[in-house]
């Protein structure tokens, strides 16, 4: 078995392109597929230190964090779907009002 | 294809979900818009929004044609219309021609003449089942449609020799005298065909799927009908008991008992229904028709050269997919001076759009189906 | 040996297409690179011997959550690539910054492994043979421990269901 | 490194048998279903069905992967060229991937000791529909769009009754490992579809419409949308799809066998008296093996013969397996002998599983997109919930009360007619509500008014 830290940098690696992700692009729609990068990455981190500690609880949160994606995607695709019906666009930086 | 999908401009958003319209094209190569027809359909989604036929696809010219004929060598044109019930277009044309020479057939020739076009009735009912059933998706009636109207067009051979586009009348009655067997030929037919019927009945009539599909799909009410001028089985499934055979009978068919049948909701089920009784009363006809089958003359006295005179005719026949006319105007010479067709075909086909809104895409096939157009027919 | 092989074929492949799905300007290639990084992602935990977390990340993420993103790319055609920022400068600046961020945190893992033993734990992984059935064992502790967050984690989905249902509906006049 | 590799090999040499095996002989298989199915077709429509290229059309699976190798491969110009060629590829991998798991016969599965089991069989073919809906959305045609839309919604919808149906055969078996699922039945010596009825029925609809087939096939609807996704494929990659298709067929009919059919057992595994029944695949495949030798002197074309020969020669081969394994009995020919005679059962079993997809096929009419919904969310869903609900009754009724074995049929017996009463109200609710869906809406949402409508 290989040192942790491999598992790790990998997770850092990835978290950080999403985050770069959420940053750099203005579609909604992938800076929400960059979200679910992210947490992706912290899913890796989880089950590698479970297997590690020989303890499934890191498997358990990570579940978890997987319901949490999914419940984040259908409601950020369904305020998007509500944005874009009404403005037309998909542009993150043209959400500029708090109501509409 | 009007536009692709990868380079347009962001759509309005005015349809559910905020997808733009869609407007996809129907045909002419579409497996189920039976022959060359081509629909322009605007769709939300996959809901139809608006929808505009697009034909001629298959113009041939055939009244143009018919202008430069002589009368005699018109008849085998009219074939290739509704080129699925050669027989009923004969009919018609030699009819109205016949009217317009104030000449009738024998009784004899009347009678098989009645014979041949119930059983062109029943095919081309047959034919339609099979393909409505196949667009609706059941692919095993096919088949067996078309066992029976092989059946039916062995019939046709045997007394003419062709098939399909038999050119079986001549104007003033017939030209071949009927072979020995037909009325066996014939019975044989009519016997076998209630229980093959039944099996139809069996696979579709009650089938959730299929009542599912057809059910309230493509309804037009009988006003409706009427002002579109929708003929045939369309009408009668909306309640209409509109029949020429009765109302205003021709050939053998006031000899003859039979049903009109009618529909009440107007929709694809009902019309389905009627076509189906349809072929139920055609083969009684058939089999009143080979009881007795008079003696005498084929062929009334019309001479070889025909010269109508001056004067225009309209006569209309009950065909298998509605009211068949035929409007002729003979300006004293050998060739008619006009002929105008109604096909019912194209009439009904009239009817698309308004049965078609608000309908989803897979009606749109069922809706065809259901119409039983043929473009030949349309295009002429 | 063979352990790592696995690892590294598919940490490279994640990283990879994880780089191209937040580089890519149409919205479907972003997504099918991001469903690689997930499926690459789920091989690893194959690796780790979490077997139900790899299934579960397939069939959920990938086949539920990826269809979903994919399903709505094509609902409201954002196929059309969009214009991606005016100035480069943003881009520049979070690729900097991302990079000196893995670089200390790299930096620290590695240091880490260098110090072990010196009041530092780095966990050793139990033989693979030792571990108990993975399906039993996370059924277990998510039913048995878990119960109430697991509980509370349906309520958060319903929640999610109804509010992304009410906001994606049409709004029409006739109910 | 080659020692290493020699290793590798030396202890997963069943394993990469097995996968080899599986990439090589589906598509066979898959074509010969085709073969089949066409068969059947004919049959059932009064006609014969291929009879050209070899006795009854047997070798014509082959005449037509040719045809379609040999086929140009066109990419539309308006395409997305590489997930036009990665989509194909992505279901085909996934349809095939997900057979890792299933166990053909004792040994004869590549992923053995996989704790997740029968999920992953499920879970890699939900990858499948990427491969339509990427497929669909690369070919850049309004057609192949809406079938891939379709084909989405209708998977995703029918991958949850699936998975309701499974968690009924599940409980029943206590494991998710495919071994043990087999070992459960023979243990508790009854197949799980005749303690789970309604869990097989729904997971049997549910299988059709996930692997697209009629009367479910509205993806690829061909007298709607042309050919659906698969419109402007040709040639190798429409090949691709096809098999796909099939070999998906193949993978449903595997899981449903695999637990609720007994998998590789026999029929009644646990009585002595019918062990008789053990002859059958020896016999079988000898007789068609003779029938082979037979036909071959009356093949016009040499390939042909060779072909029939060939095939003889492969039933002769396992024929003699299954006939020295009894009196020879040395250790090796007992465990070939033991994976053929369970995939032997086992694919029988699947051919019956697809022979009534195809039976299906020929009968009935198409559903409505809609309707497939209402279908599967109004009824099949609620009733597979139902049902995973009554086996847990059952199951806790059998162990209250210490029945096992068959007894547990009895145990069952109320919850499964519960559940089929709950079944009959669902669709009676259903079609009072079935025929006002078809009637047309107007776009604003409301209905169009039909004055007419009795």
């Amino acid at each position: 078995m290989m040192p942790i830290g491999h598992y790790l940098i990998l997770s850092l690696a990835l978290l950080l392109i999403g985050a770069a992700g959420v940053i750099t692009r203005r579609n909604v729609i992938i800076v929400l597929m960059s979200i679910e990068l992210i947490l992706n990455a912290v899913n890796i981190n989880l089950v590698a230190f479970s297997r590690y500690y020989g303890d499934v609880a890191g498997q358990v949160f990570a579940l978890f964090i997987i319901a949490d994606a999914a419940a984040e995607a259908a409601v950020g695709l369904g305020i998007m779907i509500a944005f874009f019906r009404n403005r037309e666009t998909v542009l993150a930086d043209e959400m500029d009002l708090l109501k509409w | 294809m009007t536009n692709t999908l990868h380079d347009r401009t962001l759509p309005k958003a005015d349809t559910i979900l905020g997808a733009d319209e869609l407007v996809i094209n129907m045909g002419p190569q579409h497996p189920s818009t039976h022959g060359v027809l081509r629909v322009k359909l605007k769709l939300d989604g996959e809901r139809v929004i608006g929808s505009e036929c697009v034909i001629g696809y298959l113009h041939r010219g055939v009244e143009k044609i018919a202008e430069n004929r002589s009368y005699q060598q018109f008849a085998p044109y009219v074939d290739r219309m509704d080129y699925v019930s050669a027989v009923s277009n004969g009919l018609g044309y030699c009819e109205a021609v016949e009217k317009l020479l104030m000449a009738e057939a024998p009784p004899r020739a009347r009678v098989i003449r009645t014979i041949l076009t119930e059983l062109q009735r029943i095919a081309s009912h047959l034919l339609w089942l099979g393909t409505h059933a196949l667009d609706i998706g059941a692919l095993t009636p096919l088949f067996y449609c078309m066992r029976e109207r092989e059946e039916i067009l062995k019939i046709f051979e045997k007394y003419c020799g062709a098939r399909l586009t038999t050119h079986a009348f001549r104007i003033g009655g017939l030209q071949y005298e009927a072979y020995d067997t037909l009325e066996k030929d014939v019975e044989r037919f009519c016997k076998s065909f209630e229980a093959r019927i039944q099996e139809y009945s069996d696979l579709l009539t009650s089938n959730s799927i299929w009542i599912g599909r057809t059910r309230n799909v493509g309804l037009l009410n009988a006003a409706d009908c009427i002002a579109l001028g929708a003929s045939g089985p369309v009408l009668r499934a909306s309640g209409v008991k509109w029949d020429l055979r009765k109302a205003t009978p021709y050939a053998a068919y006031d000899q003859y008992k039979f049903e009109i049948p009618v529909g009440t909701n107007g929709d694809t089920y009902d019309r389905y229904l009627v076509r189906i009784e349809e072929m139920r009363q055609s083969r009684l006809i058939c089999l009143q028709a080979i009881e007795n089958i008079p003696a005498g003359p084929i062929m009334a006295r019309v001479g070889k050269v025909l010269k109508p005179p001056p004067g225009e005719v309209y006569h209309a026949i009950e065909g298998p997919k509605g009211i068949l006319g035929y409007y002729i105007v003979s300006d004293g010479g050998t060739q008619p001076y006009r002929v105008r067709i109604r096909p019912p075909s194209f009439i009904n086909l009239q009817a698309l759009d308004k049965m078609i809104r608000g309908h989803l895409v897979t009606d749109v096939v069922a809706i065809i189906g259901t119409l039983d157009i043929v473009l030949g027919e349309v295009d002429r | 040996m063979l352990d790592s092989i696995v690892f590294y074929f598919f940490a490279s492949i994640a990283v990879i297409s994880a780089m191209l799905m937040i580089t890519r300007r149409n919205a479907i290639h972003s997504a099918v690179f991001l469903i690689t990084t997930l499926l690459s992602t789920a091989g690893i935990f194959l690796q780790l011997r979490a077997e139900f977390l790899f299934i579960a990340q397939i069939i959920l993420y990938v086949g539920g959550i990826m269809v979903l993103f994919i399903f709505v790319i094509m609902l409201v055609r954002l196929d059309v690539p969009l214009p991606q920022i005016r100035s480069p400068l943003r881009q520049r600046i979070a690729v900097f910054v991302a990079v000196i961020v893995f670089a200390e945190a790299a930096y620290i893992v590695w240091k880490a492994h260098a110090m072990q033993g010196q009041g530092i734990l780095i966990p050793t992984a139990a033989p693979a043979d030792k571990l108990p059935p993975n399906t039993e064992d996370l059924a277990r502790s998510l039913f048995g421990m878990y119960l109430l967050p697991f509980e509370i984690a349906s309520v958060l989905l319903l929640v999610a269901m109804i509010g992304a249902v009410v906001m994606a509906k049409k709004r029409t006049n006739t109910p | 490194m080659l020692q290493g590799a020699l290793a590798f090999v030396q202890a997963w040499w069943v394993e990469l048998l097995c996968a080899v095996l599986i990439v090589l002989v589906v598509p066979l298989i898959a074509g010969y279903i085709v073969l089949v199915e066409r068969k059947v077709m004919a049959d059932m429509q009064a006609r014969l069905g291929p009879m050209r290229v070899g006795p009854h059309g047997l070798l014509q699976p082959i005449a037509d992967a040719l045809k379609l190798l040999i086929k140009e491969d066109l990419i539309p110009d308006d395409a997305d060229k590489f997930i036009f060629w990665f989509a194909p590829v992505l279901s085909m991998t996934a349809a095939l991937t997900s057979m890792g798991a299933v166990a053909f016969g004792p040994w004869f599965q590549v992923a053995r000791d996989i704790n997740i089991g029968l999920l992953f069989v499920v879970g890699i073919s939900a990858l499948g529909p990427f491969g339509i809906v990427l497929g669909g959305w690369a070919s850049n045609n309004h057609y192949s769009i809406i079938g891939a839309i379709r084909s989405t919604a209708q998977l995703i919808s029918y991958e949850t009754t699936a998975g309701f149906a499974l968690v009924s055969g599940f409980l029943l078996a206590g494991t998710l490992k495919v071994s043990g699922i087999v070992q459960a039945q023979l243990t508790d010596q009854v197949w799980y579809v005749f303690l789970a009825p309604v869990g097989f029925f729904t997971y049997l609809i549910a299988s059709i419409a996930e692997t697209n087939r009629a009367p479910f096939d509205l993806p690829e609807a061909e007298s709607e949308l042309v050919a659906g996704y698969m419109t402007e494929y040709s040639g190798f990659r429409w090949s691709l799809y096809f098999l796909a298709e099939y070999a998906n067929m193949i993978v449903v009919g595997a899981v449903g066998t695999t637990l609720f059919l007994g998998g590789w057992l026999r029929p009644f595994p646990n009585v002595q008296w019918m062990g008789w029944v053990d002859a059958l695949p020896g016999v079988l495949l000898g007789a068609v093996g003779v029938y082979c030798v037979v036909r071959a002197g009356k093949q016009p074309a040499q390939v042909q013969a060779l072909f029939m020969w060939a095939v003889a020669a492969a039933c002769f081969a396992v024929a003699l397996i299954f006939a020295l394994a009894a009196p020879v009995g040395n250790a090796p020919l007992k465990f070939m002998y033991a994976g053929l005679y369970g995939a032997f059962w086992f694919l029988l079993k699947v051919s019956a599983y697809i022979y009534i997809f195809m039976w299906l096929r020929f009968t009935l009419p198409r559903f409505r997109f809609d309707q497939l919904m209402r279908l599967g969310w109004h009824i099949l869903i609620p009733l597979a919930l139902v049902n995973v609900v009554g086996v847990g009754i059952g199951l806790a009724i059998q162990s209250a009360l210490g029945w096992n074995h068959w007894m547990g049929l009895l145990a069952m017996l109320p919850t499964t007619l519960g559940t089929i009463v709950v079944g009959m109200l669902l669709i009676r609710w259903n079609d009072k509500h079935a025929a006002a869906a078809s009637a047309p809406i107007a776009t604003d949402g409301t209905r169009v008014e039909d004055s007419y409508a009795g």
